[in-house]
């Protein structure tokens, strides 16, 4: 696998990204993953399921690469983001930073997460005991249905 | 022809992933305009248009042969 | 091992720290590697050495998951750093933190790696072709001989 | 009697680890004295002093059995 910018079926290691970025200039890495939390709000989620524009969600993530390697000096970036079933605890995402030192590492990093929620094409449904609902707009913060926990929380995985 | 890709909440509302179009060089707020008077598009002014995968506007002119795909607001990560 | 914080002779994987912190509670996790970077202002290191004050770092190291747990709310974290001879990108610390939501995650991460490098009794050996030199005062930017590389350079790991 | 640890550059300067003084109810000054009486230490005034793993002040009293480190500036991570 050479791509360093993916969407896959399968359960995601952190080592899948981990791995791509390690290189002999780079000093610190940072990595962000995000994992499906059983409770919002005291509401349970079952599991979630995630959907993707995949051709199009991979050349998004790549563009942030690229955003990336214009705004900080040095960096390597891979990033993952599953589709399909997801239980508990599973990764959803994982981004992995490396570069030569710590602070760009993190903002990088950061940064990344950041543009992932507003641009690429991957859409969560939650499905709990009592329903299931798409979550939608982010930055809006306005979801397809009324059921939902407030978004605000929702969001910020 | 223009291919119309929906997903998420748009797509279990129209009940498919994909459609084909038996037009061309029309805007995309007029491809809009065409579908809703076939199917019940909920927020679909919430969602972003791409064409050919890359982001567009509402009155971005759609060519034979694009793929046009309405992108509800997104909820990775 | 059961240990949240902690000193090995042994090659650090990124999920001994990560697989500690993941738990439904949590929807993101943040974690920081510092790996062996090869050059330095264009001077190569060879390998690093790292020496600890074992029993006391691992108390500082708990210490500073305690000051995590004191300034975010519902914090995992698990930090372990390497000790002995590491080569050229082999990680000689690791930290993982899991909040429920990302803002926090990033922020405690990177709280912990500052605070190791101004609390934790561990030093570094840089072993160059023409000489070595444990590395010392990353606060005042001295070190204990002349012939190291510019401080702010080498301390930003 | 007092434990006195040494680490990186201040151990290669001693020579060892770990030497015992015999000597109790002093302090960290007093010890630091002592000791350069017989031993060159390098920079010994950037190190940190530790008494049983806490970091302690050059007036802190030192008991007899307590563990002395001296820490120079550390570089971890």
């Amino acid at each position: 696998m050479n791509k360093y910018f993916w969407i896959t079926e399968d359960p995601i290691d952190l080592n899948d990204v981990y791995e791509k970025v390690v290189r002999s200039q780079a000093g610190a890495v940072s990595t962000f993953t995000g994992i499906v939390r059983e409770f919002t709000h005291g509401k349970r989620t079952l599991f979630l399921e995630y959907q993707a524009y995949r051709s199009m969600a991979e050349k998004q993530l790549a563009k942030i690469g690229e955003e990336i390697d214009e705004r900080w000096k040095d960096t390597q970036v891979a990033i993952v983001h599953r589709i399909g079933r997801l239980e508990i605890s599973e990764i959803a995402v994982a981004i992995a930073v490396s570069t030569p030192h710590r602070e760009d590492s993190f903002a990088a990093c950061r940064y990344a997460i950041e543009r992932i929620k507003e641009m690429v094409p991957i859409w969560k449904k939650e499905h709990w005991e009592d329903g299931s609902v798409w979550i939608g707009d982010q930055q809006e913060k306005i979801s397809y249905k009324d059921k939902v926990p407030p978004l605000e929380e929702m969001n910020d995985d | 022809m223009i291919e119309v890709l929906f997903f998420a909440g748009l797509q279990e509302a129209v009940g498919e992933s994909k459609i084909t179009v038996e037009d061309k060089n029309i805007t995309v707020k007029q491809l809009k305009e065409k579908l809703l008077k076939t199917y019940e598009l909920p927020h679909i002014n919430q969602a972003m248009i791409a064409i050919n995968e890359e982001y567009a506007t509402d009155d971005t002119m759609i060519e034979n042969g694009d793929t046009v795909a309405f992108i509800p607001p997104v909820s990775g990560g």
